[in-house]
């Protein structure tokens, strides 16, 4: 059986944001079906090469791949490439089901909008390009496609660039990836410089020093960072959720952010021959994991406790990858991606309702919004680790590999991330779904709306199960889980949410969290401004840099033009001692340089002074020297 | 088979022109000035007899004397408004001075060393016909130009003095 | 002492450095052409020496001297062409009344 | 078929432009057709060129003929694909530029008819192989841009027009010079003919100077960039098109097409002090136009940054950075060539460059403001659109080549600058909420959109597909190479 | 006598210059001399192109040589263009007869000059060529600063042919003849250095070379610029090949003239192009520019004979754009400003303006750049590179004054309607100037290899 189709998965998005993008707006309004079905189609066509390859397909034995050479230069040839094997198929499922749920899920979320059709060309494009991503089977695609999810990840953040809050996200967030970019870019030339080449089967299998290879895995795990919002390259998903809601939920929950788990998984071969790598990776996710975790416990706007609890789960992902259990990275990423969309579908059904996204002004939804209530129960549960919800099987996994590789520290720490993820899931629940009633006039969301998100629920609830399933998929065994283990991962969980519920939960009244304001100063003063990230990026990178490049375009206009013209500057003042310097600095070259010859030449003047004597005189002045020099040199 | 120039003849001859370019440059009366130019153009025109050039002497007298001091004094006569204009103050020019002992004396330093040519001159000189006929043949070439420079300087000193009439 | 052409080439010499002082140092343009015909007069002797010692066949010295006469009378006449010329218009012959051209 | 293609490409403008002037401003409506019929003639030559042109031999199309035997002087035309690759690039924009600037209404047949001089200039320039020949279309060029700058530009026209003339002027007596120098050593005046010649080390390394000075000026390389600033400013839309477009590539081809092939000693001696001066050119120029309040001044200072990752490729010599050096040196043409047509199309509906007058676009006028969103993009090296695809070449070629890593890192970050600097434009220029000056301004005319299709068009296919322009490149950079092993 | 014929186009010149002296009284058109002088210069080009080099004549005196062809069809095709422009223009309020008879007369000199290989020959022919100069410097002669400038030039250019005749008088002396060819032996010993070296301080006052340049702006500034067209550039040609004929005639064995050359090249290019730029003038500009341009020349004849050609031909790649420039000074007015907003009342001049003056900076394809080019290549050949990053430098630097005149071409306003009428002969003249700046360039090889000359 032909499986060309593959290329149509990626494709059939790009097509329909080519159709779209350069369509008037009233015409875009009208293809947006075209954008739904084009996904659709592509979530069908995923579903068909994902049994495709499954069962029997083995890692790095691509079951289909073709090639498109799109340089040569000398006789090395650089080529675009799709490779279907396990991992690709598996993420496949995962964009393109989170992918389709989203854009039904926005039909009936951003009906109203006048530019809807803007965003479901972007929308569409980000597929393409996530999906391309996860199919290449090189780096250099890996990273044409990573750009492009980038931009479109911009374009989302900033769709309501009337207002200034998803504009300066907007650009954060681009570049604060840009940054960690730049690592990838880097990597990406030492690799070409050490292999000649970008595909994944030559690179992975090239015999790396440990030197060369801790280069190119710290680079590559710098992009991953700033791709996945890693600490300290973090602070522009908070932000980023200025962007429409299911935007949020694909691109900075779902997929993108977890392309750098997954670059990292597929780099995993160099980052094991440097091993240095390895441990940095570990140390990383913990440090996120924790931190991030603290963050989202004292956050009061709803989409803010969830993108740092992506970046914390983010973490989580990063631990098991520097503990080497890449398999338990990729689970936990899938599924991370239907529980965390899930719940972001979940909190636009709120705020829709709501018209707020804080959740001081929430109470009560539970009886409001039942469906909605009920998916977002399945996706905190699976958030909090509790059994048998999907997160509980993945993050069990990553506790496991750290036991299993001695990691006792880092097994500490991802407990008590654990515990804090439990504590911020409960506390969001009880004060969106219990606390008192604050709001009337409420309802549910719209069928388009909540049928994505059931779902999403329903994978997000029976999902685990499958988990040795899909180590056996990948080659790697992901066993039932211990029950020593399990015991403790629950524990930590449940604690975290009975201390949830300790704080919000147990009272019928609006918890006033003045109280722990005043109980902690300076705990809570460090995380409610966020560590001072954003303050210090703010006031010393971007405060620094503006400051530097006025500085320079002010020494461009004055000393390097005036440099440039040094030497018609010093012979100015040569020129003419009494000569007044008038002062203009700026902008000398040719001002300078003409008025330095003018002044010589003025000087040259004076001796045309019209007197006929006079110049006989020079005239005889110069015959005399002749002479004078004439019989000293025959002398 | 040399022949030496008349020593005494030579000496006076050479004091008379060195006496009168002195006087021409020091004097206090234009005029006087001119006549001081014309005495030292006579005494080289006597030089020249001296040396054989008899032709030279005789255009020397026809030309200079005859020709240029009068136009020369001519001159001076008609842009001499008053009388007194004519009596000039004439206080030494020391710049002028160095420059022109300065370039006399290098000239004369050079000369000090210049002795590839002999001192005595040949005996024989041609005589006024040999020169008639080489400046007909030989130098007829200058001779056509020196005419038309005559020609060239008579249009210009006639558009110059000319063009009252406007 | 025989006198012979270094005696000829000084007296030379010496009157064309008087000339030259002349014509730099005279303030009455006439005067200063005077000045400029003595140092022609020295060239011509100059020449007429120069003639009857080194090629005293060829006389080519003495035909140069004669040009030169030509040159010289013709430019003293153009000279004071101009010289009154200019005193019809300025009413003098000052040089140093003529710095109207300068710079 | 033995037709001269290659002098026609060169000199049919030149008819041309006597045509239009010809006509006069009384009949300047026939004038300008006929400019831009000259032009797209001359476009469709070099496409037929194109077509013909076989890319697995060197030079080609040669045409040959003595001009000064006693001098070893010759009428030499010839191109390989850098040379195409760069005519094409001057064909196209010399029509964009004409329909662009199709309303202009101070004396328009002396404008178009310097458009198409400076077409001749352009084009000689890229396709002459002797010297003399080659520093006459270099010169050439020089006088119609002095004019269009300094005929309609801006309100310091003047001043920037002869500062422009004189800094590169100043560049190109160097220049010269070291022609000279070298007809002298090798007693031709041909390129191709001196290459291997094997000149002494020392002697390369003062005329490999000599040409620095003459080359730096006009890509430019920092500290000799500022009368760009000042030139695009001053210069009227369509003249900052083909200035950005065109001319500074000529110093960047100068090295590669003499500098690299016939001092390749001396290249290695300078290739650090150039890859250093590239690096501070990127950065620098990236940050100054961070700090720029008008948005020609913006895209100019971009300029100087991207001409700096030519720089930088062309000093690492190897095959991936020369081949990013031309891919830049094209695309640079292109999506700055856009920039400029848009930031002008902007400047004649609100007679304002300054950023903070000029807002929300994409509101009010969403397919001038997508435009200049997605020139923004393609500027600040996007993967996919054709800017990438030069910079990411040239950082390879360095990173593999000898050039310090600590200069590589340093060219990198400005591609983060880039991205800075261009993002933020659009975001105080495109985005947010019409201002005032935004309020009552029309979109583009389908005319205007016709100019920038075919620059969108080439964005995407040599982004996507590289092998459009590198098929063309890469032999050429390979014989470059040769030529320089072969020394 | 058959060698007189190979002077027929002296001849030629010579006739018009006699016939131009009795037109007034034959014929009652106002500028009948230049209408018949006009061909017959231009037959004398041909004739002399026809002729064509022939060596030595007149026992030597004379020699057709390729430098004496070329600069002798030159002269009088630039007088042709010349007379052409008189004969549309007149020279101003004054009648213009005496002006062509004069001019003519000067060619003659000019063309013997080049042909001279004889010191007697070339001095009576430099006489004859720069007395009538003087002449056209004043030729207005109800002007008291016209007559100023005329004396300044007469009494400086006196002074320094005077030297210039001292300086022969030696060199005759020394070498027993007045032959180029046995002048060989005169830059041995100190009194033949200072011979040369006065030799050379007249033709350096001819060529208008620093230090020796002051009556230039002055005399330029005084007279009518019709004249200043004329002055600047046929006499400078027949300078320049007299003074290459020269310096070739010396050998310089005693190393005195190349120093000279050297010195007067530096002083004039440093003095030309820097006093350029404070002037207001055009005359006066034109002048320090002629300076300069002398400057580059002399630094070519130092170069040996290549240089040598390179100085002949570059004078006339000077002479041309120069010509043009005055004549449109002479027509529109010689201050800058009065330039200004030509390019709205005669575009095409004003475009052609812009090749005459982008020629003389030495922009490619003009003749300028050709000229510099080989005059440099030349100067480096013989070791000369100091001299030639100064001679460049400065060329960057002219540029500025150049453009000044553009400036005012283009970019100025001029309040007063004015000026020339149509005259299809100064468009002739126009067009055949700006026709050789931009051919000769072209065709510079082609060219000098007819007369045998290679650079």
């Amino acid at each position: 059986m032909s499986m060309g189709y593959v290329l149509l998965i990626p494709l059939l998005p790009a097509l329909a944001f080519a159709v779209l993008a350069p369509m008037p707006r009233t015409v875009r309004t009208r293809l947006v079906p075209l954008a739904v079905g084009a996904v659709l189609g592509s979530l069908a066509l995923s579903v068909a090469a994902f049994l495709a390859v499954w069962p029997g397909g083995h890692v790095g034995e691509p079951t289909w791949q073709g090639a498109v050479t799109i340089a040569h230069v000398g006789d090395r040839a650089l080529s675009l490439g799709l490779a279907l094997e396990p991992v690709s198929a598996i993420m496949l499922l995962v964009v393109a089901v989170v992918g389709a749920a989203v854009q039904v899920y926005s039909l009936g979320y951003m009906h109203r909008e006048e530019r809807i059709g803007w965003y479901y060309a972007a929308l569409s494009l980000f597929t393409a390009a996530m999906l391309a991503l996860v199919l290449s089977d090189n780096f250099l695609g890996l990273f044409m496609a990573w750009e492009v999810m980038g931009l479109c990840s911009y374009l989302l953040i900033g769709f309501w660039h009337e207002q200034e809050a998803p504009r300066l996200a907007s650009i954060k967030a681009f570049l604060t990836t840009k940054v960690g970019d730049l690592g990838f870019m880097l990597a990406l030339a030492v690799v070409y410089a050490e292999v000649g080449a970008f595909d994944f089967a030559t690179v992975l299998h090239h015999d790396w020093s440990a030197g060369t290879a801790t280069l190119v895995a710290l680079l590559m795990l710098f992009g991953a960072m700033g791709k996945s919002a890693q600490f300290p390259l973090h602070v522009w998903l908070p932000d980023a959720m200025a962007g429409p809601t299911p935007a949020s939920a694909l691109i900075h929950a779902a997929t993108m952010v977890a392309a750098g788990v997954f670059l990292v998984v597929r780099a995993l071969p160099i980052f094991e021959a440097s091993g240095v790598a390895l441990t940095i990776t570990l140390w990383v996710g913990l440090v996120t994991a924790l931190l991030a975790g603290l963050l989202a416990m004292v956050q009061h706007d709803i989409k803010k406790v969830l993108a740092y609890s992506t970046i914390s789960q983010l973490g989580f992902m990063f631990i098991a990858l520097g503990a080497g259990g890449s398999t338990a990275a990729l689970y936990h990423l899938v599924t991370h991606a239907y529980f965390k969309s899930l719940l972001f579908l979940g909190a636009g059904v709120i705020i829709h309702a709501a018209h707020t996204q804080d959740m001081r002004e929430m109470g009560g939804l539970a009886k409001k919004l039942p469906v909605t209530s009920l998916a977002f129960a399945s996706g905190s549960l699976a958030l909090a680790g509790i059994v048998p919800f999907s997160g509980f099987w993945s993050k069990d996994e990553i506790l496991t590999v750290l036991l299993h590789e001695h990691q006792y520290a880092a097994f500490g720490i991802a407990l008590l991330a654990a515990f804090i993820t439990a504590f911020y899931v409960a506390r969001l629940w009880f004060r969106v779904f219990t606390a008192p009633t604050q709001q009337v006039g409420l309802h549910e969301g719209h069928r388009s709306m909540l049928a994505p998100m059931a779902v999403l629920a329903a994978i997000t609830a029976v999902v685990g199960f499958f988990g040795p399933t899909l180590g056996e998929f990948l080659g790697h065994e992901i066993p039932w889980p211990a029950l020593g283990t399990a015991a403790i991962s629950t524990a930590a969980a449940v604690a975290g949410i009975a201390f949830g519920w300790w704080v919000y939960g147990r009272t019928t009244s609006v918890v006033n969290t003045q109280a722990i304001k005043q109980r902690f100063p300076h705990a809570y003063g460090v995380l409610t401004n966020k560590y001072y990230f954003d303050l210090t990026y703010g006031y010393f990178v971007v405060g620094g840099y503006t400051a530097l490049a006025r500085g320079l375009a002010t020494f461009d206009g004055s000393i390097v033009d005036g440099v440039v013209n040094g030497a018609a500057r010093l012979w100015r003042s040569l020129a003419s001692v009494g000569w007044l310097f008038d002062g203009r600095v700026i902008d000398g070259a040719v001002n300078g340089a003409a008025s330095a010859v003018r002044a010589a030449g003025a000087r040259m003047r004076t001796l045309q002074t019209g007197s006929v004597r006079g110049y006989q005189t020079l005239v005889a002045g110069a015959v005399v020297l002749l002479v004078i020099w004439i019989l000293v040199k025959g002398a | 088979m040399s022949q030496t120039l008349p020593t005494v003849a030579f000496y006076l001859l050479a004091f008379a022109a060195l006496y009168g370019a002195i006087s021409m440059m020091s004097t206090r009366n234009v005029v006087h000035a001119t006549v001081w130019l014309l005495e030292v153009m006579l005494a080289t025109a006597g030089i020249y007899l001296a040396l054989g050039a008899e032709f030279l002497a005789l255009v020397q007298v026809l030309v200079y004397a005859g020709a240029v001091a009068v136009l020369t004094l001519f001159t001076v006569m008609l842009t001499l408004r008053r009388r007194e204009d004519a009596v000039r103050p004439f206080p030494v020019a020391w710049g002028s001075l160095a420059m022109a002992a300065l370039f006399t004396g290098g000239v004369l330093l050079a000369l000090n060393g210049f002795c590839s040519v002999p001192t005595g001159m040949p005996a024989t000189a041609p005589g006024l016909e040999d020169f008639g006929r080489e400046l007909f043949t030989t130098w007829m070439v200058p001779f056509e130009i020196a005419s038309l420079v005559l020609l060239a300087a008579l249009i210009g000193a006639v558009w110059w003095t000319g063009g009252d009439d406007r | 002492m025989t006198v012979g052409l270094p005696h000829l080439l000084t007296l030379s010499a010496m009157l064309f450095g008087i000339g030259l002082y002349g014509a730099l140092s005279r303030k009455n343009a006439v005067h200063v052409m005077m000045s400029l015909e003595l140092m022609a007069n020295a060239v011509n002797l100059n020449l007429v020496a120069f003639s009857r010692f080194v090629t005293p066949e060829a006389m080519t010295g003495q035909f140069f001297a004669v040009f030169s006469m030509v040159v010289s009378a013709a430019e003293i006449g153009l000279g004071l062409g101009l010289v009154l010329a200019i005193y019809r218009r300025k009413r003098s012959v000052e040089l140093d009344a003529m710095q109207e051209l300068k710079g | 078929m033995n037709l001269p293609l290659l002098t026609l490409i060169v000199f049919l403008p030149l008819f041309g432009a006597a045509a239009v002037a010809l006509l006069g401003n009384a009949r300047a409506g026939v004038g300008r057709i006929t400019a831009v019929a000259v032009a797209v003639v001359d476009l469709a030559l070099v496409a037929w060129v194109t077509v013909r042109f076989d890319v697995s031999t060197g030079m080609q199309f040669v045409e040959k003929a003595v001009w000064v035997p006693q001098a070893g002087i010759t009428y030499h035309l010839a191109l390989d694909g850098m040379s195409l690759a760069m005519v094409a690039l001057s064909a196209l924009l010399t029509v964009l530029a004409i329909v662009a600037s199709w309303k202009t209404e101070k004396n328009p047949a002396l404008w178009f008819s310097m458009l198409l001089l400076l077409e001749v200039g352009m084009n000689g320039v890229f396709l002459a192989m002797d010297f003399v020949l080659f520093y006459v279309f270099w010169e050439l060029v020089l006088v119609p841009m002095y004019f269009l700058i300094a005929t309609w530009g801006g309100p310091r026209r003047q001043y920037a027009a002869v500062k422009f003339f004189l800094y590169t002027l100043f560049g190109s007596v160097f220049m010269l010079v070291g022609i000279i120098a070298l007809y002298l050593q090798t007693g031709t005046f041909d390129i191709l003919e001196m290459v291997g010649a094997g000149l002494d080390p020392k002697f390369q390394w003062w005329v490999f100077a000599a040409f620095f000075l003459g080359f730096a000026v006009k890509v430019p390389v920092f500290p000799l960039h500022t009368w760009l600033p000042d030139a695009h400013v001053e210069a009227p839309t369509a003249a900052s098109v083909l200035l950005a477009g065109i001319l500074l590539k000529m110093g960047s081809y100068g090295f590669l097409r003499i500098s690299l092939p016939i001092l390749p000693d001396a290249a290695h001696q300078w290739s650090t002090f150039i890859a250093a001066l590239a690096a501070i050119s990127i950065v620098y120029g990236a940050a100054v136009a961070f700090a720029q309040t008008d948005m020609k001044k913006l895209v100019a200072y971009s300029s100087v940054s991207h001409m700096g990752f030519v720089m930088l490729g062309i000093a690492s010599m190897t095959p991936e950075g020369l081949n990013g050096a031309v891919a830049v040196m094209f695309s640079h043409g292109v999506v700055t060539g856009m920039l400029f047509f848009l930031v002008g199309m902007v400047y004649e509906r609100t007679h304002t460059r300054m950023i903070a007058e000029v807002s929300g676009l994409s509101s009010k006028v969403p397919v001038a403001g997508g435009l200049l969103a997605f020139a923004s993009f393609a500027s600040l090296g996007l993967p996919g659109l054709s800017g990438f695809v030069g910079e990411f070449l040239s950082l390879l070629g360095a990173w593999a080549s000898d050039i310090p890593v600590g200069w590589v890192v340093v060219s990198a970050i400005g591609v983060l600058l880039a991205a800075a600097y261009m993002l933020w434009l659009v975001q105080r220029v495109v985005l947010g909420s019409p201002s005032p000056a935004v309020d009552h301004i029309t979109d583009l005319s389908r005319r205007e959109v016709l100019v920038l299709v075919p620059l969108v068009v080439l964005t995407f296919v040599v982004g996507i597909y590289w092998d459009s322009l590198l098929r063309f490149t890469d032999p050429a950079v390979q014989s470059i190479l040769v030529m320089m092993g072969g020394a | 006598m058959s060698e007189l014929l190979l002077l027929a186009p002296e001849l030629l010149v010579l006739t018009g210059a006699l016939v131009a002296l009795f037109a007034d009284r034959v014929t009652t058109h106002p500028r009948a001399a230049a209408h018949i002088g006009a061909p017959l210069a231009l037959v004398a080009a041909v004739v002399a192109a026809v002729i064509g080099t022939r060596g030595g004549i007149f026992a030597g005196m004379l020699s057709l040589d390729g430098m004496a062809v070329f600069a002798r069809i030159g002269i009088a095709a630039l007088l042709a263009v010349w007379l052409r422009w008189v004969s549309g223009r007149g020279t101003g309020s004054e009648r213009s007869a005496e002006a062509v008879a004069l001019a003519m007369l000067s060619a003659v000199g000019g063309m013997l000059m080049v042909s001279a290989r004889d010191l007697i020959v070339l001095f009576i022919s430099l006489e004859l060529s720069t007395m009538p100069a003087y002449v056209l410097m004043g030729y207005r002669r109800d002007d008291a600063r016209g007559l100023e400038g005329a004396l300044k030039y007469f009494l400086l250019s006196m002074l320094t042919s005077l030297i210039m005749l001292y300086g022969l008088s030696f060199a005759y002396g020394i070498s027993g003849s007045t032959a180029f060819g046995d002048l060989g032996v005169v830059d041995s010993g100190t009194l033949g250095q200072l011979a040369v070296a006065f030799v050379l301080v007249g033709l350096f006052a001819k060529l208008s070379a620093a230090p020796f340049h002051y009556w230039t702006p002055d005399a330029y500034a005084g007279a009518p610029a019709s004249s200043v067209a004329y002055v600047s550039t046929v006499p400078k040609i027949a300078g320049v090949v007299a003074l290459a004929q020269l310096v070739a005639a010396f050998t310089d064995n005693g190393g005195t003239v190349v120093p000279v050359l050297v010195a007067g090249s530096l002083l004039s290019m440093l003095v030309g192009n820097l006093a350029a730029y404070p002037q207001t003038d055009l005359r006066r500009l034109m002048a320090y520019s002629g300076v300069a341009h002398s400057g580059y020349i002399l630094l070519a004849v130092a170069s040996g004979r290549a240089g040598a050609v390179a100085a002949v031909f570059y004078v006339v790649a000077y002479a041309v754009p120069s010509m043009a420039i005055m004549l449109l000074g002479s027509e529109e007015g010689t201050a800058l400003d009065d330039l200004s907003g030509l390019a709205a009342r005669r575009p095409a001049v004003a475009w052609a303006s812009v090749v005459w003056l982008l020629s003389l900076v030495g922009i490619p394809p003009m003749v300028g750049f050709f000229g510099k080019l080989t005059m440099f290549t030349a100067a480096l050949d013989s070791g000369l590179l100091w001299l030639v990053i100064v001679a460049v430098s400065m060329s960057v630097i002219s540029a500025g004054y150049y453009f000044r005149v553009l400036r005012a071409v283009f970019f100025g306003e001029r309040a007063d309607a004015c000026c020339a009428t149509r005259s299809p002969a100064a468009a002739v003249a126009y067009a055949a100037l700006t026709l050789a700046t931009l051919a000769l360039g072209i065709l510079a090889s082609p060219v000098l290899e007819l007369f045998g000359l290679r650079l």
